[in-house]
């Protein structure tokens, strides 16, 4: 009985206390017709067959170098991010309910949403919300909450909406990012309106002007967008405060130690910053656990969803941490919530902070810059074949977006199978760009993995006949 | 409070080993650029090691105590389940990787989805919900759609028990109903009468955990399903509880139409001081069409993604990728050790141990809130008693509890019982920590009685005594050095 | 400046106090001619660069089924193991002297002690030195201080000895161990004599019968021995008791939960029991860390070598522990020390602790066991091959010798090549077993692994023409 | 003292996730087997983490506080080192894997070895001793080597200054020799006329260690390398204190001929608890015939072992393999991380600590043994003065200083001091982590004079009060529950 510790005999000392002949009676209030029959899963595994097992699996997908970006970043995680992070303290606590006896993970929250704060350039940050996208979703919904002037008319709880509320989304903000905003937000009858990018793949000004003749409740931009490219933000931010609309920014962590943070953009800066805090030492894992963080004006700290930590006293006047502003959320508040959110996803907040505070400002300056200046070199390596171009010429962080020629969905698969992660097949976001793929290379990408790439990349395009297997198998992974 | 990490930096300093050399950035505008460094810490890497060593030396957890919160299924996390979704082929997976790179991640997505199934009796899963509260957003989005797609759009509310988890009702606003509570009896079923007045036209469905959250299985679910059923309403279950029956019982086989499960609970993924978890939810026939994307798919031996275009009613994404795909692989891990007789095992010891909690303490002289109740996989007692006698409060006794190195279950909830605690012990703890946890209430309870101050300014052995929660919220502290 | 914290001004503000214009200054003591240039290494690279440097280094190495043993095992190690090894207050912490702030390391070597114990079937137990052939080079001189009768005149610290002492190697016992107890031992003047084995592949009794005409101080006999035989361990014990020679046995502690225990044996058991902790949840790696083991009779106790923690009692009467006897070791005792060792192998014997913990005696049965049945299982298998068998019949434990008719060190070089580690050509210990190989299987080898060494071996040996790389990749790992 | 493993089990229990099938054992004779199960735990896999996490907590580390233990260069130990060195390809790799299959591992530790040589100026090294220690011992039998070798067989004693490290003399003993002691001067270097006198035909060797365990540099090692060398001895170097030069001097320029290299100390891989370590030899010209095996050689781009025949006349092996390999890939991992530059910082910063902190203590009124003496990366303060007045032991002091969460320094060593610490704070630890030492131990030393009991009967705030280590070594109890 894996898990359980439970001798013959305990069992039957525990039914003789409690007055029971088997396990079986204690479930003789659940009627006779609902109990189920063995159920069909296979018998048990000891630890070591299914790690065996899995582990077969694992190895299938080992990844080559990594070219891949478009939304979750490939960088070097320092060992003692996850050293700490797997100490049963904190990996196997609840939620700091109890203040006294979770000091431990208050702190640290505490000091993630300084650091938050800082590197956004804002005033508040909460303690994590799912993901990137859900973090848009619920920025989404604070907004329009936040934004008194544009509030349809009708308590919300009071039923289904009718009146609909609108959010422009500006530039080429992730997709995902926009569909899970779109699914979440629906129900409360909030639209959202895409100004979509123009010929420089950055927000169409006319549109986004347009789209705010009616004002919405908001505008998200996302820095830089999902085609890796530097938006334009002081004039979105001017566009949509002279709206009266509120600014949503999107942004990339890493990228925040190197550009101007929202809080700086134009004059009053973005209102909400959210964003995924994949990059600050989460592994790629397949798209999770990963983190959305959201950060907000003191001001809009009563609408932010999900745990916010706060420094407080205990009755001796020392300080000590506690979870605070409970008022806004499910457990205390029911259906009037900010969000239905409770848990979140505290162990990768503990990641993060851990890896924020061994980087610091200088170090995450770095990563970012040297991930800057790797893409460019990696762009300038593969715009050397003949045939592959840059497909947009504006500044760009560390993504860029490369014409093949040719269906670059084709082209992603050959890489793939010679080794290399070699980018994404923008064809699926956007039919314009069929012939797109969006490349990015870290820090971790050396020199040897670029010119690795550019000869597979040189013979899928230019030489088909002789095959491309394997050959990037000595590049680092 | 320890010292703050931005207390012990120093200007200029930070862990050297873990800095690449910077990049060339002159091709962007000084305009692009930030001006002023953000204020992070300015550690070594030794500094930043101990600061996090000792502070998480200021927790309690699974790992160093009993933790028996109610609803919360605070079991072991098994170590080996974290080692295998560590591996490098896993936790180096870009999400966005071509299917030849994605073979063995889709296999265990595949996998996990047939043995949730197998669980909960539904006919199809999608596990790309990141939590239990996102499950239930799926779920109620998924029954919404289902009315939507047959034009049946005048139902506006979603009934819920005053005995549900806030998650119920806030899940059913989220989605753009109103939720409608239906009262819970004295022997803690639904209040059958009520919930039959409340169900009506306007009824879009239910939301129900089973065993509930008052520690009691909901006898009568056959009954509630056919009337909410026939009134055209669809029934949510809420997985939270699941693990008081895998094994024995079946939501599908209860009525239920759409549902989550909890893999930081019933599946034993660590919470990990908050999250991640992960809230597959599984469907009927009917509700399937709208289950949330992406899914895996097999065909002949190779897995695909489930792609929009074969999901045309679904309820879309909602995540940016699949999930949180690295926990889906824990509890696969963790199904797998357990297989078929280990599941029926975990409901069974699970309800073992607290119904000879429950019978401990109800012989120690703690009242049960339903005495006449068999105890689900937790129980609810409460302090009324004390608190009327001696003005001592469920949250009092808990803290004082803390002193005794046992972690407090939650307090004041289900809300609809006073002073109440509801603790759940799990099936991973032994009968002697029970006997431990009952000999360490039973010390409180005397101490009530003989000191009651010593418990109200509990705990006394804690990195800090009593926090004071008001003042937390009234002088907003939310950043160092803000103030 | 890797792990060094200090910022400009900490230098400036430290060399102040001490008075000093330069860090240089402070080496003013050494003469100039002793200071050295720059040293001749390269310059320093990052975490991420050395990790994916060293990275591609370990992928060379990655090794496929294994069926080798010969002294160090491939058993399953619960992930819970290393996880706990790895805390800093287990994996930081200097060995024990200051106790009450080491209660965690003290205690857990204590618990270990009574595992060891119980497992020999001994009364005391050290708490490690460096591996199991330096653990009986210790016991060999340790024998040779307790058995008082053949103590040699002349006390050892008065120079170099003259007169020499004998102790005798009884039947198959790992040439490691024996060349490395003969390197260590002979410095004072103690001499080992190996019986050798006889056509059973076991201690040629009469050989032994001879080699106590004259007395030695002790017998050393490992059970089982290194080519998987069972050795007559009581007919050993017999003889050496009767010539008033001491007992050392050697022991793979997971056989020990299936095989009589040392204590045990004949009537008084053996006097000293030594080997290596490795099966006991300590990976592979190359050789080491792992740790030695000693353990014995209580009246020896003061014989032993290395850290003994003791129950004792604080000033207030609580049990607490605490290093003892350290009259023993050299950073008392000095020169008249039982041994030089000071640092030992603490944190495998901390990994060994919670394995044990986790196993349990029942498990420690069940994968000896498993071990010894999949072992027959292969034996079965690869002497289904023409031209292979077994070459000795006795019985075994989890290992076995097998002739495979022709040179072993080539068959064994094409079963890496294949994918396999295939066992231990044994030629290189002894020429007359130049034909054969010692293989073993753990709890770990599937039946798929054994039938894809079947048919790798089966194509080396009967169809050499065919290539047989890579056959092996689907097996587990 | 924590509840023992053997306390906490009940019959039958284990971690059955971790237990394969048992097998057929049927083909031994009952006579092979053993009878009856030996007394191992009976814990679930959740008691077994629990009580050893609970159990880690009661310990002292680096990773969790200032550790200036003297000679023992306790330093942050890389997280990133030991990740590396437990990659599947370093963990899994079998010590007798074919060449073809070792080829990684082998350029790691050619590397190593070349680095080494490097970083002492030696001809050649030996990575296979596990320990200090045992690094010792192979050079002394390498020096007993090369003289019996020529012949030379009537050298009977190994000169150790009498502030050696207690290895030194014991693995002089365990090669068949005498260790002789010699004075430390009253300035901290060997007393070079005692030495002079001490040395002679029968002299085979000396060991030193440079800086020596009093903190200081020998000043006249030249002369001391000429003097034995005049004599036909030769030089031993004990790299204990290596971390002091590295960088800046090399014994191999001093005249040493052998040596090793602690790189648990200098090379910063972790103590875990009293080891595992590594204790790398290196020799000049003259001896590298004698070291042991195994180890790597490169030809052309391959790697292989050096084989007994290629060394006919080293010393032997000392290890069942080669030594404690994970330690060396845990130290090649940390000198890449350094590099050039690093090294030496290392050995300067090391120096600048100790110096510092020095001072600050001379300012503070506390006693210097050496106070002419610029500190090496340890020096030794010392307690005599309050020992006499108010009959305070160092070791009283020392364990007050755990009551302000700081590991105390070695007392008693070396052992010439009376009543001393041996202070070495290394180079990771920060000048707020030095001022902080400074003003624990200026707050015990106002204590010793305002409330000397308080001090004596320390600690006070730890797991255990004082142990009683003469009832530990009287009534001996080193297994649970034989009494
Ligand atoms: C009964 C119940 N329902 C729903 C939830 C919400 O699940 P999650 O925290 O995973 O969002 C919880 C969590 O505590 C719960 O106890
Ligand atoms: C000066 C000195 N020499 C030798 C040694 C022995 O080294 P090891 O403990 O690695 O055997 C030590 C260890 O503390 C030491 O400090």
């Amino acid at each position: 009985m894996p898990f359980i510790p439970h001798t013959d005999q305990d069992v039957a000392t525990m039914l003789d206390a409690i007055g029971a002949r088997s396990i079986d009676d204690l479930f003789d209030e659940i009627p006779a017709s609902l109990r189920c029959g063995p159920l069909d899963v296979p018998p048990g595994e000891s630890e070591m067959e299914v790690t065996a097992a899995l582990t077969q699996r694992a190895r299938r997908d080992e990844p080559g170098p990594c070219f891949l970006g478009a939304g979750a970043y490939d960088h070097h995680i320092p060992a003692a991010v996850w050293d700490i992070c797997s100490r049963g303290e904190y990996m196997t606590a609840y939620t700091p309910y109890q203040a006294e006896a979770s000091q431990g993970t208050l702190q640290l929250i505490h000091e993630f949403q300084t650091m938050m704060a800082a590197l956004t350039g804002m005033e508040v940050s909460n303690a994590s919300v799912y993901d990137g996208a859900s973090a848009l979703a619920e920025s989404v919904l604070m907004a329009v909450r936040a934004n008194r002037r544009t509030r349809r008319r009708g308590a919300p709880s009071a039923g289904r909406e009718t009146a609909t509320t609108r959010v422009v989304v500006a530039g080429a903000v992730h997709p995902h990012y926009v569909d899970t905003a779109r699914n979440i937000v629906k129900g409360q009858c909030i639209r959202l309106e895409a100004t979509g990018f123009d010929a420089n793949g950055t927000v169409d000004l006319a549109r986004l002007e347009a789209l705010l003749a009616e004002p919405p409740a908001a505008v998200v931009v996302q820095q830089p967008n999902c085609l890796g490219l530097l938006e334009p933000v002081d004039e979105v931010v001017a566009a949509a405060h002279a709206s009266g609309a509120l600014v949503i920014a999107v942004a990339n962590p890493i990228s925040l130690a190197l550009l101007a943070p929202p809080g700086d953009w134009h004059e009053r800066g973005a209102d909400i910053v959210c964003g995924d805090g994949q990059p600050l030492g989460i592994p790629l894992s397949s798209g999770g656990p990963y983190f959305g963080y959201i950060c907000t004006r003191r001001d809009f700290v009563r609408q932010l969803p999900g745990r916010i930590v706060g420094l407080t006293e205990d009755t001796g006047g020392q300080p000590g941490y506690a979870l605070t502003l409970q008022a806004r959320e499910q457990h205390i508040r029911r259906g009037k919530a900010t969000s239905n959110i409770c848990t979140n996803q505290g162990l990768l907040v503990t990641a993060a902070t851990v890896y924020m505070s061994l980087l610091g400002a200088a170090g995450l300056n770095a990563i970012a810059s040297r991930c800057h200046a790797t893409t460019r070199k990696l762009v300038e390596e593969l715009t050397s074949i003949d045939g592959v171009q840059q497909r947009f010429t504006g500044p760009f962080f560390h993504e860029c977006v490369l014409d093949v020629g040719r269906d670059a969905e084709g082209v992603a698969e050959q890489t793939a199978t010679a080794g290399v992660t070699g980018g994404f097949p923008l064809g699926r976001w956007y039919p314009e760009l069929a012939n797109c793929l969006l490349v990015c290379a870290t820090e971790k990408r050396s020199e040897a993995d670029i010119v690795a790439y550019r000869d597979i990349l040189c013979r899928i395009l230019i030489h088909p006949e002789r095959p491309a297997n394997g050959s990037a198998s000595e590049g680092s992974r | 409070m320890s010292t703050s990490i931005f207390d012990i930096g120093a200007p200029g300093r930070g862990a050297a080993a873990q800095r690449p050399a910077p990049g060339d950035v002159s091709d962007l505008t000084p305009e692009a650029l930030r001006r002023k460094p953000p204020r992070l810490p300015e550690v070594s890497e030794l500094q930043a090691v101990r600061h996090y060593t000792n502070l998480s030396r200021r927790n309690f957890s699974i790992d160093n105590q009993f933790y028996p919160l109610g609803s919360c299924t605070m079991k072991y996390n098994p170590r080996g389940a974290h080692r295998i979704a560590s591996l490098p082929g896993f936790a180096g997976r870009h999400p966005l990787a071509e299917l030849a790179a994605s073979q063995g991640f889709l296999a265990c997505l595949h996998e996990l989805q047939e043995v949730l199934k197998a669980a909960t009796g539904m006919a199809a899963v999608s596990a790309a919900p990141m939590a239990g509260a996102q499950g239930e957003f799926a779920g109620i989005a998924m029954i919404r759609a289902y009315h939507d797609a047959r034009g049946d759009t005048e139902r506006r509310e979603i009934i819920v028990p005053d005995a549900a988890h806030g998650t119920n009702p806030a899940s059913a606003v989220m989605c753009g109903y109103a939720a409608r509570e239906v009262p819970v009896g004295a022997d803690g079923d639904v209040d059958f009468e009520a919930l039959k007045a409340a169900v009506g036209e306007q009824t879009a469905g239910i939301m129900l955990t089973n065993p509930s959250t008052c520690g009691v299985f909901e006898r009568r679910i056959a009954d509630i399903a056919d009337v909410v059923h026939d009134a055209g309403g669809l029934l949510y279950y809420d997985g939270a509880n699941l693990n008081a029956i895998l094994g024995t019982a079946r939501p599908g086989d209860m009525g239920f139409d759409v549902l989550h499960v909890n893999l930081h609970k019933t599946f034993a993924t660590p919470h990990g001081g908050g999250g991640p978890g992960a809230g597959p939810v599984g469907a009927n026939e009917r509700l399937a069409p709208y289950l949330p994307t992406p899914m895996a798919a097999k065909e002949d031996d190779t897995y695909r993604w489930v792609e929009p275009a074969d999901a045309p009613d679904s309820i879309g994404r909602l995540s940016a990728f699949a999930g949180n795909a690295g926990i889906l692989l824990r509890a696969l891990a963790y199904a797998r050790m357990l297989g078929r007789d280990g599941m029926r095992r975990v409901g069974e010891f699970a309800t073992l141990n607290a119904n000879y909690l429950m019978e401990r303490l109800r012989q120690a002289g703690f009242e049960l809130a339903y005495p006449e109740r068999r105890a689900s996989h937790e129980f609810v007692i409460t302090f009324r008693q004390e608190a009327k006698e001696f003005g001592i409060s469920a949250m009092d006794i808990a803290k004082r509890l803390l002193d005794h190195g046992i972690h407090a279950p939650p307090t004041y909830f289900p809300l609809l019982v006073p002073e109440c605690f509801l603790i759940e012990p799990t099936e991973t703890e032994t009968k002697e920590e029970l006997d431990a946890f009952v000999a360490a209430l039973t010390q409180v309870l005397g101490e009530v009685r003989t000191d009651p101050e010593r418990v109200k300014t509990a705990p006394h052995t804690l990195p800090s005594a009593r926090l004071d929660d008001v003042k937390a919220a009234r002088d907003l502290r939310l950043v160092h050095g803000a103030d």
